[in-house]
């Protein structure tokens, strides 16, 4: 089995996808010859010609608008936005059409497409390089917004974007691109868009996190465990539709709840799973709800980005209290 | 080529036939059967009435909103007539006479503009994307819709309409910019009818024309008067057999005029003069026409108050249907925004058909 | 004349509690109001409410004023 | 006093700083000579001439982009988007520059500046004209979000916004812009940003709601308090900040929240209310904290408009379930 | 005019020194005091050595993502010098010798490639607005402040920079268009490096120049060569001129390269031939000038030697200090949101203070 990244395994799933079904067509600035600023369309035009991955101008707008003609005319573009902070551009044609053309058309028109984006903080980069926008996407009707936080997840999530007869809005957490590696599969396989993974069971409380924040997560949850504190995370991977039921489950069984995000804390997404939570599973909290997130405020140039992105240390502490908290 | 012999810069546009319907030179008249020249008569005929129509049952308070097009018949019923079913058409919303040429059926458009959802719904057959609100983001659409076909190695040509103020979008220069990048086929009609709700076109640009805003891309441009079916035609004819032969897009400038309101919650005597008005009407694009063919002697008067005749029945009928085709299915609200409703979706669905069960409104 | 007898007024009073054992109080019957918090801020506990429920009720609200 | 209704308050706050400070500008499509397509800026460029009051092109991103420059070179631009739906092509220069600038500078170059747009739906109107993109601008850092629902309200924040040195989202809500007529001062006074109205005081649950959906929430309340039932109904009047002492102050009187909102339902606005309220008033709250809001799909066309929008009925019905909650 | 002379549809493009230094035409030589054409000269070195070493600190993993210009520099430092202390200048991101011309001290432009905010805070006194990221969004920003300018009775102009990938996107698009509708007083300069990151020029549009893009928008644009400091002055200055004589905008593209890598970030050998960059070489800009300062005995080596070693050593000195700046305040990223902080916002500023205080990170 293939030992790969997370950015490896994007490029691995376009590469079996591409294979798999002519119809799938790889595009966006850099996207084609270069292969990509992160390389993860690497080598797909030399594989599959120019005419299935290529180069586009910097055109955001025309990049998805153009993408919406192709995907109505046959096929499955998957276009690469260079990074979350260039998404802007395109945002009127993504909410004005991509997410609306099945709706608008009663079904006639569809757009199996999926539109890619590294995402994130945490590399040092300039302004526009680190933002989290996934709440902006999961507001929008007729959107799916996922964000994998591991290779094989990424593979598996990807693949199945591409084949979703719905838009997909792709967020890969560019802070974990080469992090680690992990074993992917060589076969073709699907996981479901909708599925949260509990990638660690516990009894003391749910922390629901996703993308970079997991592995994050993962180490506030080793101090933690070292106090006896054994808290269940839940790693979202699909962001819109959230998966309701993994969520109010754990919760069920914890009667408590953090919420761990990278993007800044007011309306954010984390709120709405506290509201969900709330709706759902309000009779068996122990504890407030709680969230772990950026403060309101502009990502910070390298220089400041340590007091804005939350940290392990911040996410050990806000257990601490959740978990402390008396009933 | 026309696309060569009118250069925009040079203050150039196509005309065939005056305001009268004298034909300007022969050489330029372009080839269509008789019996098309009538159809073409009757689709500009059908498209005034409709358009009149619907203006009224809105007056009546029986149609919601409308975008009426009186004036622009020529530009929309000639430019698609130039198109093969095989080719796509990415309209705004102004385009009652492009959609009727392409074969929609008045009762759908109509039903749109009646706030039905199933007035957005065309019959699968007929390659026209629905109404594009948002001003020229459809431009990119039938710009992805001709790369698709090129890359699938099919000829199909994409035509996108727009207005002159459509040309101020980013959009509009980002699907201009691609097509010319990937040589698309597609044409860009750009309906110049001078306004823009209240803005006049000089408003929109410091440009001449709105044809020359093709050169910024690498391509031609041409402007033609859209008031005369024949030079609209043949323009467009040509730009898509250039497109379908691998040489890329075409913008082409329709100047034209809006005869009536923007829509009908709009009212022009706030910033325009009835002069203007009134010399436009004189060069009305559907009277040029029957000049045209009734000097041909393909047309008269009686053929004209037949027809109308018809057409109007017609239309009322298909009116009466409308309004008896109520509001639109709750069921369907929820239905298409994915292809399989998501959880949570589907416990709303439940939960407000439950509320509106309860209260007897489904 | 005389003692009255023993009853206490309970004004609509507002109570600290987690949803967990509002729940609690429900189901045992017992009335949160009536149950002084011994948690932090008075914060009415799980164990409050528990030995509410197990000691009788001795506090009833008033039916009428003699 | 003069008698306004909610869109001749926008014309008349407008006129009064146009008239107090020479350095207020005013343009939009259609917003010079014609005086806005729903006549906010009626006679402002006769008034105040062409240089002051002028249409521009079809161009969201070109109007937005050009006052973030003028806001730099000494003037105090208040643009206005046609409607909801056209502020999209404007977002990337919205996020990107307009909540930045300051930031970015460090002080050095501020917006006064003010993006209003009609908001919202229930006019029967067109695709693309009903939307309630609010949390959008509340999400992010460096904007302030504004929606008014009554012409006393709409003068006094919007001569607040054009005074704030801080760039302003201000948001009108378009089915009530001619509903009503109230008294509004001549004289000009602010409201402050940030700050909340208690509009109806109660006891047995708060509401909070903003924009239309204030009417039809009273409207609901009307009912239930012909059953006894007393809520307390805050007017958000400003989306962000939250005026967070007014709510959690109402909350830890009622023990209840019902947050009504225009917006579909999932990662709105209200989301953010309940998490907070779950934050500050945790112990507090004697029911779940609920929501009405429109469901998760894009707005229907006016014939299916009335299965959409939140109706004084289904508040009604919220409010006797969050009252009646385990009492 | 230039602008006139030199018609970027006839395929002209201005230029005054050939690659050798050598006067091309004596009549177009702009008039520019001996003093500045030194002070010209050690703009651009001073450009050079600041950029090579900016380079050399970040491959040394001392400096975060740095873009280099180098071979930009007649473009920027001859562009520059054509603006008055009231003008102002709204740059992208490549603009290293743009802002020295300006005035800005290398230290505040180290700190913002070094990651720390105060970078972003040039001094009072200089019009420049901080970079900008998303591409040519700039451009409209420049637009309004030539509006304002205008509406205020003032005669500043402004200028923009961006790259020939930079007229891809919408916004250059409304920007231009403002401007043409409005006759801003702005000049929007392109420096087409032939390279946008790994993709060529034309990918980016299928437009002959970059230049002819302004008849779209009903002004003229000129290509220059960018490698010519004397000709990107010469047209520059008079489209400023222009500008502030109220006759509107003017388009410049600068034609020429980029030698070094896109970012640090970037390996161009992964994407282009070295022999391009070794053709561009020759026409480098510096040593263009050289020749042509020491042709008249306004410059040679010795002075060279001398400035270079002077620069090299101060440059050293000023990234240590910067090196020594460390992190941004902790304060600074909460203070500069709003005029004052919200409540909430102040909340959290004291949440977060007391945790990194309690960490001794503050
Ligand atoms: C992005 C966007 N901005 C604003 C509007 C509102 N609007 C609808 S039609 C119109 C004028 C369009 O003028 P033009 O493009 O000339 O077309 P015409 O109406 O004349 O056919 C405007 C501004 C819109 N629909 N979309
Ligand atoms: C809106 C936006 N999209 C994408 C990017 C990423 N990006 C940064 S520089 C660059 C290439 C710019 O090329 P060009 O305009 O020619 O300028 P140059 O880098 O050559 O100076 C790209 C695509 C960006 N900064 N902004
Ligand atoms: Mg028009
Ligand atoms: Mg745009
Ligand atoms: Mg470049």
């Amino acid at each position: 089995m293939p030992v790969l990244n997370n950015v490896q395994a994007v490029n691995y799933a376009l590469m079996q996808e591409m294979e798999r079904d002519p119809s799938v067509i790889v595009f966006g600035e850099d996207a084609g010859y270069e292969g990509g600023v992160f390389r993860a369309t690497v080598d797909l035009q030399e594989k599959f010609g120019v005419e299935r991955c290529f180069d586009t101008p910097i055109s955001e707008s025309g990049i998805v608008g153009a993408a919406v003609g192709m995907a109505i005319n046959g096929l499955k573009p998957v276009v690469e936005l260079q990074f979350c902070g260039f998404t802007y551009p395109a945002l009127n044609q993504i909410i004005s059409h991509v997410s609306r053309m099945r709706n608008r058309s009663r079904g006639r028109f569809t757009l199996p497409m999926v539109i890619r984006f590294p995402s994130g903080g945490g590399i040092r980069a300039l302004e526009h390089h680190s933002e989290s926008p996934e709440v902006l996407f999961a507001h929008i009707p007729g959107l799916k917004v996922v964000m994998p936080s591991t290779p094989y997840d990424m593979k598996g999530l990807l693949i199945a974007a591409i084949r979703d007869p719905d838009p997909v809005i792709f967020m890969e957490p560019k802070r974990i691109y080469r992090a680690f590696k992990q074993e992917v599969p060589e076969e073709d396989y699907v996981i479901e868009i909708g599925k949260a993974s509990v990638v660690k069971e516990g009894e003391d409380l749910t922390i629901v996190t996703w993308g970079a924040m997991v592995r994050d997560t993962l180490k506030a949850v080793e101090e933690a465990n070292k106090k006896g504190i054994y808290p269940e995370v839940i790693d979202l991977r699909t962001i819109s539709p959230l998966d309701q039921e993994a969520i109010i489950q754990s919760v069920k069984k914890t009667g408590r709840i953090l919420v761990v995000q990278e993007a800044v804390k007011s309306f954010g997404v984390a709120s709405e799973i506290i509201a969900l939570v709330n709706e759902k599973s309000f009779l068996h909290l122990e504890a407030p709800p709680a969230r772990v997130a950026a403060p309101d405020i502009i990502v910070p140039l390298p220089r400041g980005e340590q007091y804005y992105m939350p940290s392990p240390d911040m996410i050990y502490k806000k257990i601490l209290e959740v978990v402390n908290f008396l009933t | 080529m026309l696309v060569d012999q009118y250069n925009p810069f040079e203050g150039k546009m196509l005309q065939i036939l005056d305001k009268d319907g004298n034909v300007l030179d022969e050489n330029l008249v372009p080839q269509i059967p008789e019996e098309d020249l009538v159809k073409l008569m009757r689709t500009m005929l059908y498209t005034r009435i409709a358009d009149r129509k619907a203006l009224m049952y809105q007056r009546q308070g029986r149609m919601l909103t409308y975008a009426p097009n009186e004036g622009q018949e020529a530009c929309q019923v000639g430019s698609a007539y130039a198109l093969e079913k095989k080719d796509w058409m990415a309209p705004a919303f102004r385009e009652l006479g492009a959609w009727l040429q392409r074969g929609v059926d008045l009762k759908t458009i109509y039903l749109y503009w009646y706030g039905n959802e199933m007035g957005s719904k065309v019959s699968e057959d007929i390659r026209i994307l629905p109404v594009s609100v948002p001003i020229s983001s459809q431009l990119l659409h039938a710009v992805g819709l001709a790369m698709a076909a090129k890359k699938r190695g099919l000829d199909e040509v994409s035509i996108a309409y727009f207005g002159d103020g459509g040309t101020s979008e980013g959009d509009f220069h980002e699907a201009l910019n691609l097509a010319g990048v990937y040589k698309a086929a597609t044409v860009f009609f750009c309906q110049n009818n001078q306004w823009s709700i209240s803005v006049p076109k000089h408003f929109q640009t410091a440009s001449e024309t709105f044809a020359q805003k093709a050169y910024a891309y690498g391509f031609k441009g041409i402007k033609v008067d859209g008031n005369d079916i024949l030079a609209v035609y043949a323009a467009t004819k040509e730009a898509i057999e250039r497109g379908r032969r691998g040489e890329g897009p075409t913008l082409i400038e329709g100047y034209t005029y809006r005869l009536g309101p923007h829509t009908t919650s709009d009212d022009p005597t706030r910033y325009r003069e009835e002069q203007e008005v009134d010399e436009w009407r004189e060069k009305d694009p559907i009277k040029r026409f029957r000049s045209y063919l009734v000097g041909k002697g393909l047309w008269n008067e009686e053929m004209e108050v037949q027809f109308a005749q018809a057409v109007d029945e017609e239309v009322e009928r298909i009116f009466k249907e409308v309004e008896q085709s109520g509001n639109t299915l709750f069921d369907d609200i929820f239905k298409y925004q994915y292809e399989k409703m998501t959880p949570l979706l589907e416990e709303e669905y439940e939960e407000y058909k439950a509320f509106f069960e309860e209260r007897g409104m489904l | 004349e005389g003692r009255k007898q023993e009853t206490v007024v309970t004004e609509k009073r507002k109570v600290l509690a987690t949803p967990v054992a509002r729940k609690m109080a429900h189901d045992l019957g017992v009335d949160l109001t009536t149950i002084r918090g011994t948690g932090p801020g008075g914060r009415v506990m799980k164990a409050d409410i528990r030995a509410a429920a197990e000691r009788p009720q001795t506090i009833t609200t008033v039916d009428s004023q003699p």
